[in-house]
């Protein structure tokens, strides 16, 4: 099986901004919902939109929206390297940056190093409400307290893939069989999801990485036509308008 | 951590890392099993006395240390650097030689009204020596130390043929709060002992030469200088001073209630 | 005095070695009897079935694991032997509906990802090559869980993590935790 | 020999070095940190074969198609079909039932006997939030059975909007883009209309129009008049330029003008505009058995002051709702309100019964065409997960009031549909259509219930909608709204809480 | 205060994290930051060591038992504290089971727990040389064998600690996420390794002096020879200088080369209330190079109120910049749409850390109860009272 380098493109203009992604997300990997007095800094978003908006005051404010989550970093991983004990890696196989629950300690060192933070502590012990945990995706195992978690491309329908595939004899996994719940549930395919190696998912020209400068490589690429839009996701270090 | 642990890669970065860490775990452990070790041997060897009173020497205060030269005026400052060992002192050996035999051959210094019988040899530690002419020695607690004591509570004394180190313990005096082990003044095998006097030994030396104990005309000096340490002690315990000439009565503890008296006895006996 | 410290020393570390080998694994581990009978002996040479006969691995490239009441009783529906064991199956299990719950000797952590597919499909493992005699042996044997961990004994006898990696790394398996985590 | 202390410390010594040569403390500290994984409370996820199955979300009159992934019989995760994808709140549906605050018992017979003793000499009026429905039909011809029962409705009329016919609309508060429609026509048709959006608060339909008004709270009819008669308007906070650009922007590409709230002047302007009849059609409802007896559905306002003695709210599918205050006014004094609710957060605080009900995914039913669709369709809600007990079905409840076995409606209804021969069954599982002459009554049935939607054929005039003024204000609920009506599934907080990417209404 | 401590971490362990104010962008809160101060300031055991046994400068006999307690009771309270900072406690022996080698946070933990150990065998002989266990003669013959063998561990608590101090340093520094905190260095140790180190190894005499300084004010007695802390402040001072000439040219290279490599002007960072260029200047010049200069004037440096208070700069100084390092790094947006946020702990937070403060201070106060730690204290008594004089009957001749 060739060595395969997933990643996704991200068309900012297509993003409505409905949440959808995130709540597929939640729903595919077991993330529990808020308990009480959890804020947006520490909750639990795989990805997470976040609102971009021009500057400009009243009706000529313009909006856009921006679907954030692990940029699966492909050089110099920044929270590959800083982990204590191995709990981070960087497929080689398939590119993706898993975190392994079980054997992170918690000292949050790789959240500290991570300059996108979509990387998540558990604050608390996961809770679903009674009766909900049937609910619960079986290719996901639920995490503890106390522990770092992240996007890892919907691993747990990486390993379906792979096992439909091995019942049908193949190594190799049919990419139709492999999308990440993100991108299947983005009303306006927004989110394409591929290998980068293959041609049809090579990134379009034009497109661009968050905090590419970093020399982080990562394998988010996203795209607009709106010029502002660019200015600002490409901008590193907050600007003033990102206030509030 | 080791090779057969998951996860494990070998590696430049993690010999150097991993063989630096392993290093240093042996030097920690092999410095802590030499050091048992050699607790071990030197326990084994007895030589427990000898190091209590190197190290509690070096524990005594400076002023405390003074070399017995310095006192009878040899010399403006000189600290003892053989722990009151004068046996292997050569500068000690040279000025024996130098120093004039004295003037008049006085049979008793009387200092403050205490009795110091010139015939016997003191040791700092507040006993004193007396030869016999049976080669045996007498030694018991100097005037100063028994005033210091008075009526003991309690004495342990060795027992008879136990041996005894020069600055080691001689035998243990309680007395209140203050438990004070009385240093020997000489090597050598307790023939006898009695209870009577704050304590009394006797003790066939190991060797006759009795040259690190302090003699005739050293004594009157020490003890002055004794005195003053005394008052300081006192002073430092918040007691009142020593009735300017005052003659020490016999009983100094009781005299102080309020003081504290382990840390004035510990002093005076040389034990820090 | 000094052998009489070390008869002491001896001592204490004689009781502590018997205690940490012997009685320990007695106390970590909570041990329940299989609610069944169940003889994969007879299965596999009186019925002459093959593993996959029971535990079949799905379309989809799951594996079905332990068979569900139905499947035995598409047999068992009424007794076929005379064995006490299959009496009270059907008595206890098969006429009044219930399902059995046993309990998985191999049943991994929550945490890991185990595809039989793959392993089977692909890799032609042979099940004992995990299972060892388990498809041949002629009675459960009582179901050990540690009490602390929760974990079935069985897993540390021979399906430990570090027992899946030799494997994997000596042919090459090896890319990454996610591999076989979940 | 008697043990002295220095002999105890030997001994534990000899212990401790003991000790450590075991597998005893090495195995603690292990399982220790394996405990850590299975912490208790950390739920272990059911095992078991993967099945798809489908069925019509009910969250919102959308209806979308959804695709339920379960181990077992339980659903794990839904989703849309492609190129009809689910809202995000559609993607929670699964998880509704495990609503923290779900009302689940209640003692229906006592209620059913309190309503039956008032009933004979009492008005029974019921109040339906989701007109349109077979259980709308089997209300009212409850009602007509009963000797003085009401039908209210919400909505006195159903409007169909007619997206492919629409070039511009101009929205009153109507959140077009975020829960009004069927997300995937709304989508496709987003390409060739222009959005005005008039909202005082930056809704997300707001930052995603093509152009917004920003104008002051509760200015909306202010604005319509001025749209209307070119005059006045100073009040909504807008320049007279901009009301005037689009007052004729409106009138050149007649326009299509939707309203949070039914009003006359709104359907006045509608008209004026040329919008009724092209845009803005009548709602075509699926065939009915012609057995079926309907009592006449009747406008809220027409109902004199404090005559309703007993007032049944069917709250369990609410795609608007009328506020308290509108009925208050028509109750009797010891009027006895009953709602069926999943929770008390909606009139449930008002009504003296709350009778719990089972919430999508587990309820039973059909549900109307969408406003975005002129055709009629008929779309089951079938059941993923099974009822909690002691949960009352609506229909069959005020049905049996009147003696009407409503358990098989949604089948008579098929079988009327199925007779009446027009139009196509498309079945989700293999995504393939058939005119529904071809196939048998109980396949088509049986098609129905395993997922798939009749959708009539076209055809047809599109024939303008009996609108009556005298209606009054009812709030259309989008699923945003609903938040504050009625339960939520827990997994929104990624949505308010965890991020702020939208703000509770 | 310890019961509140132990209060606080008790909850934060039961009950979770989720009772600190850090939150997923304040990974790393008050503790970190104050762990990393406490470190710092701890420094002096080891820095001391090495000049007394290791470089021979005896005068620091008489402060090097206090500074061992001191290092002690820093580390140790350090440890504590980590202990109750991690998410999942029961795992830290994975750690050392599972190192990743390229983690500076590995190195810190290994060095960290080796030379606790060391610093307890250290701490063991001062122990022994208390008078009631003195009396059991294999503890005292321990002691003595021991004691001679300290220098060793002197190395090896050297050799470590300079490792640890640098790691904790490039814990920032390999921050590639946070250009901010991200320097290049050498080999595999960004500058900020051997900054900490140096400033690490400057904070120490300095602190060491404030508490020696401290507790004889407080038990007001004599417990060092005068000249002993001029001394260490004049240590101190010139590796402060060291220091800040470092730090200067270090962060002209990072606003030139560095930052904007990584696409951030520097300004960038300052623009942000309340963190503007002044904590640069308060770092270098306020609390780094005036003490510095003042340490090295001779005649400052005499006078105990110029010199401590220099000393308490120093120190000042050095919490600074571990607080920019930590708390500033992640206060700071990276993303342009990622709002700068603002940190304040818990009580419960605040409360673990003071439990540990308490735990220092009894340590500290029993061992100075208990233990020599100022060796020349007894020489150092009070005036000499009066010579005694004879009387007069006594002087016959």
């Amino acid at each position: 099986m060739s060595a395969r380098s997933y990643g996704m493109s991200i068309d900012i203009d297509k993003c409505t901004g409905c949440g959808a992604c995130m709540v597929a997300c939640a729903v595919e990997n077991n993330v529990p919902p808020a308990p009480e007095g959890v804020n947006e800094r520490k909750g639990i978003t795989w990805i997470r939109v976040f609102r971009l908006d021009n500057g400009a005051e009243g009706v000529d404010r313009k909006w856009a929206f921006l679907p954030m989550l692990c940029q699966q970093c492909g050089e110099n991983t920044p929270c590959v390297s800083v982990c204590p004990q191995q709990a981070v890696q960087l497929d080689p196989a398939t590119g993706i940056v898993g975190q392994m629950p079980e054997r992170c300690l918690g000292c949050r060192y790789c959240m500290a190093a991570c300059p996108y933070h979509a990387r998540y502590f558990n604050w608390w012990d996961p809770s679903w409400p009674a009766g909900m945990e049937k609910t619960l995706n079986p290719a996901v195992a639920p995490r503890m307290r106390g522990v770092v978690e992240k996007c890892n491309f919907c691993h747990g329908r990486w390993h379906a893939a792979k096992a439909r595939a091995a019942a049908q004899g193949r190594r190799d996994l049919d990419p139709a069989d492999y999308v990440p719940a993100c991108v299947e549930a983005c009303p306006t395919s927004a989110i394409r999801f591929g290998d980068l190696n293959d041609l049809e998912n090579a990134p379009e020209r034009g497109s661009f990485r968050l905090l590419e400068k970093l020399g982080t490589g990562p394998k988010i690429y996203y795209q607009t036509q709106r010029d502002w839009v660019r200015e600002i996701a490409a901008a590193p270090g907050g600007t003033e308008r990102a206030h509030g | 951590m080791f090779p057969w642990n998951y996860g494990f890669h070998w590696g430049a970065v993690s010999i150097v890392f991993l063989g630096a860490f392993y290093c240093v775990l042996t030097v920690i452990s092999t410095t802590l099993i030499l050091a048992l070790r050699r607790t071990y041997r030197s326990a084994a060897q007895g030589r427990a006395d000898r190091i209590r009173w190197r190290s509690e020497f070096q524990e005594l205060a400076a002023r405390d240390r003074l070399c017995r030269h310095m006192l009878s005026g040899e010399f403006p400052y000189r600290e003892c650097r053989n722990a009151f060992d004068c046996r292997r002192c050569e500068a000690h050996a040279r000025i024996l030689e130098k120093r004039r035999p004295a003037a008049v051959a006085e049979t008793e210094e009387e200092v403050f009204g205490m009795a110091f019988p010139l015939d016997r040899l003191y040791h700092r530690g507040h006993t004193s020596v007396l030869p016999q002419p049976d080669g045996t020695a007498l030694v018991e607690l100097d005037e100063l130390g028994r005033r210091l004591i008075g009526v003991p509570d309690q004495i342990a004394l060795p027992q008879p043929g136990t041996r005894l180190r020069a600055n080691g313990t001689g035998w243990r005096i309680r007395k209140r709060e203050a438990d004070i082990r009385v240093l020997a003044p000489v090597d050598g095998e307790v023939v006898d002992v009695s209870p009577a006097r704050g304590g009394c030994l006797l003790v066939r030396p190991a060797e006759a030469a009795f040259d690190h104990l302090l003699t005739k005309s050293e004594v009157r000096p020490w003890l002055l200088r004794e005195m003053e340490r005394l008052q300081l002690a006192l002073t430092a315990q918040g007691a009142p001073t020593l009735a300017d000439g005052g003659v020490p009565v016999d009983d100094i503890l009781a005299s102080y209630p309020s003081a504290d008296w382990d840390a004035v006895c510990s002093r005076m006996f040389l034990q820090p | 005095m000094s052998h009489r410290g070390t008869l002491f020393f001896l001592a204490g570390a004689l009781i502590a070695l018997g205690a940490g080998w012997a009685g320990f694994p007695r106390v970590i581990y909570r041990s329940r009897p299989q609610p069944v009978e169940f003889s994969h002996k007879v299965h596999a040479e009186k019925a002459g079935m093959k593993c996959e006969d029971c535990h079949e691995i799905r379309a989809d490239g799951s594996f079905a694991g332990i068979p569900r009441r139905e499947k035995c009783a598409g047999c068992h529906e009424a007794a076929m032997g005379t064995t006490l064991a299959e009496k009270q199956f059907i008595d206890g299990y098969v006429t009044p509906q219930r399902e059995v719950q046993w309990s998985v000797y191999a049943r991994q952590p929550e945490n890991v990802y185990f595809s039989h597919a793959s392993h089977v499909k692909l890799a032609h493992l042979e099940c004992a090559t995990c299972h060892g005699d388990h498809g041949t042996s002629d009675s459960l044997r009582p179901y050990q869980e540690d009490r602390i961990s929760g974990y079935s004994r069985d897993i540390w006898r021979a399906m430990k993590m570090n027992d899946c990696v030799a494997c994997h790394r000596s042919h090459g398996f090896e890319k990454s935790c996610l591999d076989c985590h979940k | 020999m008697k043990a002295t202390r220095r002999d105890l410390f030997k001994f534990a010594a000899g212990g401790a070095t003991g000790l450590l040569l075991t597998p005893a403390p090495w195995r603690l500290v292990t399982d220790a940190a394996l405990w850590s994984e299975n912490w208790p409370g950390i739920p272990k996820p059911v095992r078991g074969e993967l099945r798809t199955r489908f069925t019509h979300c009910a969250l919102c009159p959308a209806g979308c198609a959804v695709k339920a992934r379960c181990v077992g019989d339980q659903p794990i995760s839904l989703i849309g079909l492609p190129g009809k994808p689910l809202c995000a709140f559609g993607l929670m549906g699964h998880q509704l039932p495990y609503h923290a605050g779900r009302v689940r018992q209640a003692d229906a017979d006592a209620v059913r006997a309190v309503i039956a003793k008032r009933a004979a000499n009492e008005t029974v009026a019921v109040l339906d939030l989701r007109p349109g429905r077979t259980a709308s039909w089997t209300y009212r011809r409850a009602m007509a059975a009963l000797p003085r029962g009401v039908y209210l409705a919400a909505r006195s009329s159903v409007p169909a909007v007619n997206l492919d016919a629409v070039k511009i609309i101009l929205s009153l508060g109507v959140p077009v883009l975020d829960g009004w429609g069927t997300p995937s026509n709304v989508q496709q048709a987003r390409s060739h209309f222009r959005l005005i959006q008039a909202e005082p608060a930056e809704s997300r339909t707001a930052l995603l129009a093509d152009q917004w008004l920003k104008i002051r709270p509760g200015t909306e009819l202010e604005l319509v008049e001025a749209l209307a008669t070119g005059r006045g308007g100073a009040g909504t906070g807008l320049n007279e330029k901009v009301i005037a650009s689009v007052a004729n922007e409106l009138v050149q590409a007649g326009a299509l003008f939707l309203a949070a709230e039914e009003s006359p002047s709104v359907l006045e302007l509608n008209r004026k505009l040329g919008a009724v009849g092209k845009t803005i059609v009548a709602q075509r409802e699926a065939p009915v058995p012609r057995s079926w007896k309907p009592a006449p559905v009747t406008p809220i306002n027409s109902v004199p002051e404090r005559s309703i003695g007993v007032l049944l709210i069917d709250e369990s599918a609410a795609d608007s709702y009328v506020p308290w205050s509108k009925l208050e006014g028509k109750l009797a004094p010891d009027a006895l309100v009953v709602t069926f609710a999943s929770s008390q957060a909606g009139y449930g605080r008002q009504a003296k019964h709350l009778l719990p009900t089972a919430v999508y995914p587990e309820s039973t039913g059909d549900i109307p065409p969408a406003i975005d669709s002129p055709l009629a369709t008929f779309r089951l809600t079938t059941p993923l997960v099974a009822p909690p007990r002691g949960v009352v079905n609506p229909a069959q409840f005020i049905g049996g009031l009147a003696a009407i076995d409503a358990a098989d409606a949604l089948r008579e209804r098929a079988g009327a549909i199925h007779a009446a021969g027009r139009g196509s069954v498309c079945t989700y599982a293999d995504g393939r259509s058939i005119p529904v002459e071809d196939i048998q009554p109980d396949q088509f049935w049986k098609a129905l219930n395993d997922g798939a939607c009749w959708i009539d054929e076209p055809g047809g005039k599109l024939l303008p909608p009996v609108l009556r003024a005298s209606t009054p204000a009812v709030v259309a609920l989008n699923w945003e709204k609903r938040a504050a009506r009625g339960p939520m599934p827990p997994l929104v907080s990624k949505l308010y809480q965890e991020s702020n990417l939208r703000v509770r209404i | 205060m310890l019961m509140f401590g132990l209060y606080s971490a008790g909850l934060c362990l039961v009950k979770g994290l989720n009772q600190t104010n850090m939150d997923n962008r304040f990974a790393f809160g008050l503790w970190i930051f104050l762990d990393l101060t406490v470190i710092a300031l701890g420094a002096g055991a080891f820095f001391t060591g090495f000049l007394l046994y290791i470089l021979k400068v005896k005068e620091l006999g008489a402060v090097i038992n206090s500074a061992v307690v001191i290092g002690l009771v820093c580390y140790s309270g350090a440890v504590a504290a980590l202990l109750v900072d991690v998410g999942q406690p029961l795992r830290f022996w994975f750690t050392f089971w599972y190192p990743n080698v390229h983690s500076m946070l590995t190195e810190v933990t290994f060095c960290i727990t080796c030379y606790l150990t060391v610093l307890l065998i250290e701490y063991v002989p001062i122990v022994l040389r208390n008078r009631r266990l003195r009396q059991v003669p294999s503890f005292l013959i321990f002691e003595f064998e021991l004691h001679k063998l300290v220098y060793v561990l002197a190395g090896v608590g050297t050799f470590l600690s300079f490792f640890h101090q640098g790691s904790l340093g490039g814990l920032f520094g390999v921050l590639r996420g946070h250009p901010f905190a991200f320097r290049e260095g050498l080999a595999v140790w960004p500058s900020t390794f051997f900054l900490f180190v140096l400033s690490a190894a400057a904070a120490g005499p300095s602190f060491i002096l404030l508490t020696t300084w401290l507790v004889s004010k407080i038990s007001n007695r004599q417990l060092v020879r005068p000249e002993v802390l001029p001394l260490l402040g004049r240590i101190s001072g010139m590796l402060m200088i060291a220091y800040v000439l470092a730090k200067t040219v270090d962060t002209l290279i990072w606003i030139n080369h560095t930052s904007p490599g990584a696409g951030v002007p520097a300004w960038q960072y300052y623009s942000w209330k309340p963190f503007g260029t002044w904590i640069l200047f308060a770092e270098i010049v306020a609390f780094g190079l005036i003490p510095a200069l003042v340490l090295l004037t001779p005649r400052l440096r005499l006078r105990s109120n110029w010199l401590v208070s220099a000393a308490a700069l120093t120190c000042i100084g050095i919490a600074l910049n571990r607080f920019v390092m930590t708390l500033q790094t992640l206060a700071l947006p990276t993303l342009s749409f990622d709002p700068f946020l603002s940190y304040f702990p818990s009580w419960q937070e605040t409360g673990t850390f003071l439990g540990v403060v308490g735990f220092g201070v009894l340590v500290y106060s029993f061992s100075f109860r208990y233990l020599n730690l100022f060796p020349q204290e007894r020489d150092l008594e009070q005036p000499e009272a009066a010579p005694v004089r004879e009387p007069a009957l006594a002087g016959r001749y």
